[in-house]
């Protein structure tokens, strides 16, 4: 399946960019990280990151169906 | 599907942005959160407050300051997911119009480049009662804070910048 | 001594006003509080809580509602004692310096005769982060309205006016 | 000795006047309150009221001195 990925903050400056779009047999968030985590070297952990799922908070074990936007959420600091 | 890709704490990719008023804010009832790209007209907000019914009324404003955690900071970035984060932040004004007996509600963040002195985020909150206009500022500010999809990069005197990913 | 034999709610009586800095307003250091018989200009009070130190500006005002205690309302007349309303408003602002670390405080109350939506007390607190900034601001503003020798005469819509002396 | 009285809110209106400067054997404010208080119908009890001389707040069993600025101040309404 096709996922398009969106990196904010530290996780856009270790991907290298602000978005891709992957071709991955990953079903859930869980198993996506964990494959994105090992190409890019995220550093984060997935109990500090927050899941969204085209546009709106998920859980991590929530089914991915083709062409959805993926977007793994590290700490915010707005204010 | 193809995002920009550019890589950098000035983009702000909006694949879904809402239907907005003629404010350009995302509305909840007479209350609106929205992000912007621009610099906070704080007279302007503060002027969406006024009600005849509305006594009292508590504004919040952070700014840029010149030092965080003991390093001198001549500037700020914020990115933000805007399409969520407008919709978390619209959630947030919701929750305080159920919990507070207030009348109007307008929170605004600013995202891109800021400068020392410039407002990062402002919200204010109108009610016949200065009790509740005080709690449901500082819930307000206190879970967008904690909740919306917005990071700050910090630009730092000495020369480098990093993003603040609190409880690292 | 001849006071002003003058009874009613415009007289303001000052006998021994205090001197005053450049803005006319009596000083605590870096902040202050005033009485003032005309009206409140909110954003030159905002920029003087800036500085480049203070992330977090609290500010809270006090409007004319069009009812109290379910009775309509056109107006108010505001009376202070503004010899010792200044002295007490002082002290508070000082107090609240001494309790909180908070950069600047400014707060000025209304005399005189104000029209429903015109600002009677405005309160605004700086701070280099905002927890400091939202209890001060809270804490002048509570103890303006407890402590500080203002009186508030009501103009009802049906005719009658009255003073308020809470706690009756 | 002479003292001068100033009169707000709703001791002004009973009065009928802003202030007055009354001549007064009452040694203290307490004395002087209910002195005041039957010649113009005054209907706060003094524990109701505070009591300033001049321009700082003081207790009711202060002696008053020939001239001084004598209020006393009913609930305040500020805000």
């Amino acid at each position: 399946m096709n996922y398009r990925l969106l990196y904010f903050a530290s996780l856009c400056d270790a991907a290298g960019c602000a978005g891709e779009t992957i071709s991955s047999n990953a079903p859930d968030a869980r198993a996506l990280y964990a494959e994105l985590a090992a190409r890019h070297g995220f550093a984060f952990t997935p109990d500090r990151l927050r899941v969204a799922v085209n546009g709106a908070f998920t859980g991590w074990d929530t089914r991915l169906a083709d062409n959805d936007e993926v977007v793994f959420l590290p700490p915010v600091s707005g204010g | 599907m193809e995002p920009p890709w550019r890589c950098g704490v000035r983009l702000v990719w909006q694949p879904l942005r809402k239907q907005r008023d003629s404010r350009g804010m995302a509305s909840t009832g007479p209350s609106v959160f929205a992000i912007s790209d621009r610099p906070i007209d704080v007279t302007r907000l503060r002027s969406e407050l006024e009600s005849h019914a509305a006594g009292a009324a508590v504004c919040f404003e952070g700014r840029v300051r010149d030092h965080n955690d003991g390093r001198a900071v001549h500037g700020l970035s914020y990115q933000a997911y805007v399409e969520l984060a407008e919709a978390e932040g619209a959630r947030i004004v919701a929750e305080a119009h159920d919990r507070y007996a207030v009348e109007r509600i307008v929170c605004v963040h600013r995202i891109g480049e800021l400068a020392l002195g410039d407002v990062a985020v402002w919200a204010g909150v109108s009610a016949g009662h200065r009790g509740a206009a005080f709690d449901a500022c500082r819930y307000v500010i206190d879970e967008v804070k904690a909740r919306v999809p917005i990071w700050k990069r910090e630009h730092y005197v000495e020369g480098a910048s990093e993003w603040l990913h609190p409880g690292a």
